[in-house]
């Protein structure tokens, strides 16, 4: 029988498994035991491994991410849950003077096993600061991985690769997606591998490179090209933000020789602006046109009522196609 | 363990003689405020279920502890809520119509009424008490006579912001009162997992300033209180912190489920029976002849008509538009702004929008 | 007379006319009263305005920089010392959260007009934390200005337009042009506009933008290049971070049809891709060779006894010109 | 005001019977401890002077704090110093060579004994301190018998890492303990500007923890106090707060100057003559027939010579390559550092960077 799960239960499940099979692995963080997560990702995990392993913190986020520094330093992985991303801020010198920098500081000697878990992203009708997508802060921090899955499958064996992994993992998952939709994914564990994109449309007029939320508004616009104009789009799930793929990403263009990014967050100094110069750093020539961001704004993420303005839609998405393949 | 201060014992009896400190008139505020917030926060409550609001942060239970608290104001005093502190928002003067646009996630919704400062309500928690200490500074420093106030909860007082502000606020002894409403939970964590601490007024010995343990159920207790705190702040003594001790009968947010955490049957009904804050008004006045079922009838009838009349003004308020977005991003919009609003030619169309 | 001035001397007379001229202006910061700054920028400025306009605070970032949010939204006008840049991630929530969004939250209504001015960059032998170029990360922030000044003379302009600018601007001080050099600086006020570049040495055949200390190494480049292979460097600099100067970076480019970025910051998500992008969208056509970034690397900063290594040379600027000359 | 805790008065009379609590070989040691590592930091001091070091962090007169407290630990316990505690990372076992190169700016300059746990020194104040809450929080689940010590000045006290940390402690009971020197001044700002609480360990009570105000100039009350903080950590107590009043008497760091903000031959020099860590322990041993001259001459000539072959070893020791800055940034290097590497082709030449 083919069990599908969303990409919540996806989560719990890589989770779950992991609390089973390595003793060293810890949850931590607001409400994330009785309560089970704001989101109910962590639901029933602390009555199967108990209130040492699945740990409710006090409200602090500096606090959550500094002990489990500690904690990752001393033997343990701690998974830690903040609520939203816009709440990581009181964490962010942690994570960037302390995290990215211990084994770096130590030569090896100490690293930090770490994983940060947290929903980001608009779209779900959120109230204010409920709906960022900064990436950027995190990729542009060496000793930093960043990861965010569009797909329950992915999500799932990314946090299993993320929970493995020696170095600190900033896993951002996309609050929209969380119950969207359901696909099949397997009971066993598995890995889905850290820094590589995957094409899950093939294509050759264009290539959209996207991923969390974005991704399936990337694959709605190329679908409705593909329909309306013949458009033959090829959509390239990044998963990975840092290191980004870039074997894909110029392969991928080299192909096609057009290309969009889109993304939620603002434009400038977003990770699209890293993702064309990858492309002019390796595949200028092959250009045929100026790669195109469709993003967020370079406007504060606005109250839920215009939200879905803000974001990039299949209509923008396809304009901006429409754009670059008639440029 | 600091004691608790109470004047109006639950019973509605007054535990202490508080003759010439608080006008009838300012009773009879209290309680027509009370009422009108709790009926205010129920509505919102209905409007989230018929999805004409988004998610919302109810505040029954805790009406003593806002109404008290920002009754005690003047006009110019500065409010920072949180987004529970609704029912002080309103009772300082900000509009019902206002807030109930701020949880329709409108653009507009958090405009402060004109020569007001009731500022927008704070989502990142603890980060406003800071604020508070600098708005209290700048009426310190341009002598004005105006306190700053801030709200926040038990759990907030685990940020380092809360440290931070008290400790700021004690060196440049700055107006500013920080009222704690200690509901007993942070979401799902109750206050004993939130810090090893038997109480939250204690924290005030570590900033060398007056900390007080109040019944947050007693709106006599907060305002009387805070008229002191108010006193010390413009006399130039500094900040006070106010640990109000309370209770949301209901949910966190909308999209919270107390049983999860709690025995919502016991406890959440055990306050409401036996620790009300409305009810224990409601006898002291009617035992008094201040108040009457009469009297009750009309001001529910009237707070209902401004609730109503409130939600007519909100839901015909202009609906923000796409372009709103980018103004008021800077005084003078930037290239990217300009450039960008241009592509916004085609609005987004929910139906085109993967689900 | 010719007066000369280091930039460190322009800064503070920046400060001290605006504190003279305008009473709402306040200084606010750790060691900033009876001991000057750690850099001195602050020098006798307590004693000519006392210590209620002068203000020497707890060891608190997220205290200082959010009391005078809320100062700045009650009418004064507070400059805000943080020591190092680094150490700004404590007060990065109210920077990012409140700071950048105040206006924007009440429509107009309140605004926080506040400079945070903060010593950034390496090459000054500093310990670890000392020499962060992590500029991407307010740039990122629509809301905030940021500005970062190549020489005394501009330091002074751009400190005092800061000042006068009704939304917040974090002012980024190359530390290691603080006592570089002199150059005249009149004494009166004067404003160096914000988000305007300078084209600071005209050439055909290349386009070199940079900024803060970067600036020198890249004349220094253009200097050699040009005597020693007769190549004709155009060194842009751009002053202003966000909101870039994007007519400037065009217009050179269009000129020359290639061009070098070179900044200090690391590579990923550095503001060069900004750059790299900004000419992607408007200038594509006009490029005879890819971009290149010349630039710190991705790894954290090093100690100081290899972060000449770490940072962009004059030699590794000419290795990259050279390589898109010929490309 | 919590009161201060002596056992060694200034004078090198014992205030307190401490018979059968401190052996003299400890105390032997202490003192020898305490004469190696002002040598060490006066030479370190040299050193920055001619350029064959970068700026330093001088810590003289705080040496009975960081020794009296790193002596007391085991060799499991987590240390983790700021950038002023070398004193305390030498006695816990980091070799001095290992510190010269810390400060001569080498990549290997923080890398702990083997089997010991020398953090590296902290410079982003008061964000050590939920580190040592959470590796002793890891050492407690895993039934290891260890504590971890944070050490942190008066100025960190206002930072709000300081408070998450007290507060975490507090509540998962970590054997933590929080060793505050506290010298007086954060850079130029003296503790009474720093916050209007008198002192640092009445902090405690706002986490229900223990707080001691201690002689920070006695090592034996450092020694003490620190045993007792241990067994209580170890027996499942929790963290304690302790707060060691002392002074450093030269610069904050070697790019300082303190007669800026303090009158130097004054204050610097009462606390050195009258109340200097080491006169009063060599006083004491003197008395005791525990030390004599020809010891004193003994063990300075070791410790020069110890600190001769440490700066031997560091300037001998292989200076840290261009390429080292790519290693260990992550387990498996990325790409881009792999690419990135290759640029390195042309190391910095001193000559050609603009000064
Ligand atoms: C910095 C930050 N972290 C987490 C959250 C998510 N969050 C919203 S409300 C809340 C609990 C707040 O509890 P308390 O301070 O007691 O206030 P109450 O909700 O009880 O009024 C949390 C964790 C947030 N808004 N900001
Ligand atoms: C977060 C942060 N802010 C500012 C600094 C700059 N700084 C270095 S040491 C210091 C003073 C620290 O004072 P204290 O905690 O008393 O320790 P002491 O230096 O006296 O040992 C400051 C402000 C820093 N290192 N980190
Ligand atoms: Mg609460
Ligand atoms: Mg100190």
């Amino acid at each position: 029988m083919i069990r599908k799960l969303t990409m919540i239960q996806a989560i719990t499940e890589a989770m779950d498994q992991k609390l089973a099979e390595d003793s060293r692995v810890m949850l931590l963080g607001e409400d994330v035991g009785v309560n089970g997560g704001v989101f109910r990702a962590t639901e029933d995990l602390i009555h199967k491994y108990g209130a040492n392993r699945v740990v409710d913190t006090p409200l602090s986020e500096a606090g959550i991410i500094g002990a489990a520094i500690g904690m990752a330093m001393n033997g343990l992985i701690p998974i830690v849950e903040i609520q939203f991303l816009a709440f990581i801020y009181p964490g962010f010198e942690q994570i960037v003077s302390h995290a990215a920098r211990m084994r770096y500081r130590t030569r090896g000697q100490y690293h930090v096993p770490m994983v940060i878990r947290t929903p980001y992203g608009a779209g779900i009708r959120g109230p204010e600061l409920h709906s960022e997508s900064v990436e950027t802060f995190f990729a542009h921090v060496p000793g930093l991985k960043v990861v965010a899955p569009s797909t329950p499958y992915d999500a799932k064996g990314l946090l299993i690769a993320a929970i493995e992994d020696p170095d600190p993992v900033i896993f951002l998952e996309p609050t929209k997606l969380y119950r969207a939709f359901k696909e099949e994914v397997p009971e066993e564990m598995y890995r889905v591998p850290i820094g590589k994109a995957k094409v899950v449309r093939e294509g050759t007029d264009i290539s959209i490179f996207a991923w969390g939320a974005m991704l399936r508004v990337a694959e709605e616009a190329a679908k409705q090209l593909e329909r309306e104009q013949g458009a033959s789009c090829e959509v390239v799930d990044l998963r990975t933000i840092y290191p980004l793929d870039r074997d894909a990403i110029v392969a991928s263009l080299k192909k096609t020789g057009r290309a969009v990014v889109v993304h939620e967050a603002h434009k400038t100094a977003g990770m699209g602006a890293e993702i064309i110069s990858i492309i002019n750093d390796e595949a200028l020539i092959y250009l045929k046109a100026p790669v195109k961001r469709i993003t967020g704004f370079d406007v504060p993420v606005p109250q839920f009522s215009i939200e879905d303005d803000y974001l990039p839609t299949p209509a923008r998405v396809k304009s901006g196609i429409v754009e670059t393949l008639t440029f | 363990m600091t004691s608790l201060y109470q004047v109006l014992a639950p019973t509605g009896e007054l535990t202490q003689d508080i003759e010439g400190r608080l006008d009838e008139s300012v009773m009879i505020k209290m309680y027509e405020n009370m009422v009108l917030v709790r009926l205010f926060d129920r509505k919102s409550i209905n409007l989230q279920r018929q999805g004409r609001m988004g998610t919302y942060a109810p505040f029954e239970g805790q009406e003593a502890s806002q109404v008290g608290s920002a009754l005690a104001l003047t006009p110019g005093d500065w409010l920072f809520p949180t987004y529970r502190d609704h029912a002080a928002a309103i009772v300082h003067g900000q509009s019902m119509a206002r807030v109930f646009l701020y949880w329709m996630g409108h653009m507009e919704g958090s405009i402060s009424p004109q020569g007001l400062n009731v500022m927008p309500p704070c989502v990142p928690i603890a980060t406003q008490m800071i604020h508070a200490v600098g708005t209290a500074w700048a009426s310190k420093l341009q002598n004005e006579q105006h306190v700053s106030l801030a709200y926040f909860g038990d759990g907030a007082t685990s940020e380092g912001d809360f440290h931070e502000a008290l400790n700021f606020a004690g060196v440049f002894k700055t107006p500013t009162i920080f009222f704690c409403q200690n509901n007993g939970y942070a979401i799902s964590v109750p206050f004993s997992q939130q810090s090893a601490s038997k109480t939250i007024a204690q924290r005030a010995a570590a900033y060398d300033i007056p900390g007080v343990r109040i019944d947050g159920n007693d709106v006599f207790a907060v305002w009387l209180t805070m008229k002191e705190a108010m006193e010390r702040a413009l006399n130039g003594e500094g900040p006070t912190l106010i640990e109000a001790i309370t209770y949301r009968y209901g949910a966190h947010t909308t999209a919270d489920d107390p049983k999860k955490y709690r025995d919502q049957e016991k406890l959440a009904e055990e306050w409401r029976t036996e620790r009300d804050p409305i009810q224990r008004l409601r006898t002291f006045l009617v035992q008094r002849g201040l108040w009457s079922d009469a009297q009750e009838a009309q001001l529910v009838a009237r707070a209902n008509e401004q609730i109503d009349a409130a939600l007519v003004e909100a839901e015909s308020y202009p609906k923000s538009r796409p372009e709103d977005m980018f103004k008021h991003v800077y005084a003078e919009p930037t290239w990217m702004a300009e450039e960008q609003e241009g592509e916004l030619v085609k609005p987004a169309k929910k139906e085109d929008i993967p689900a």
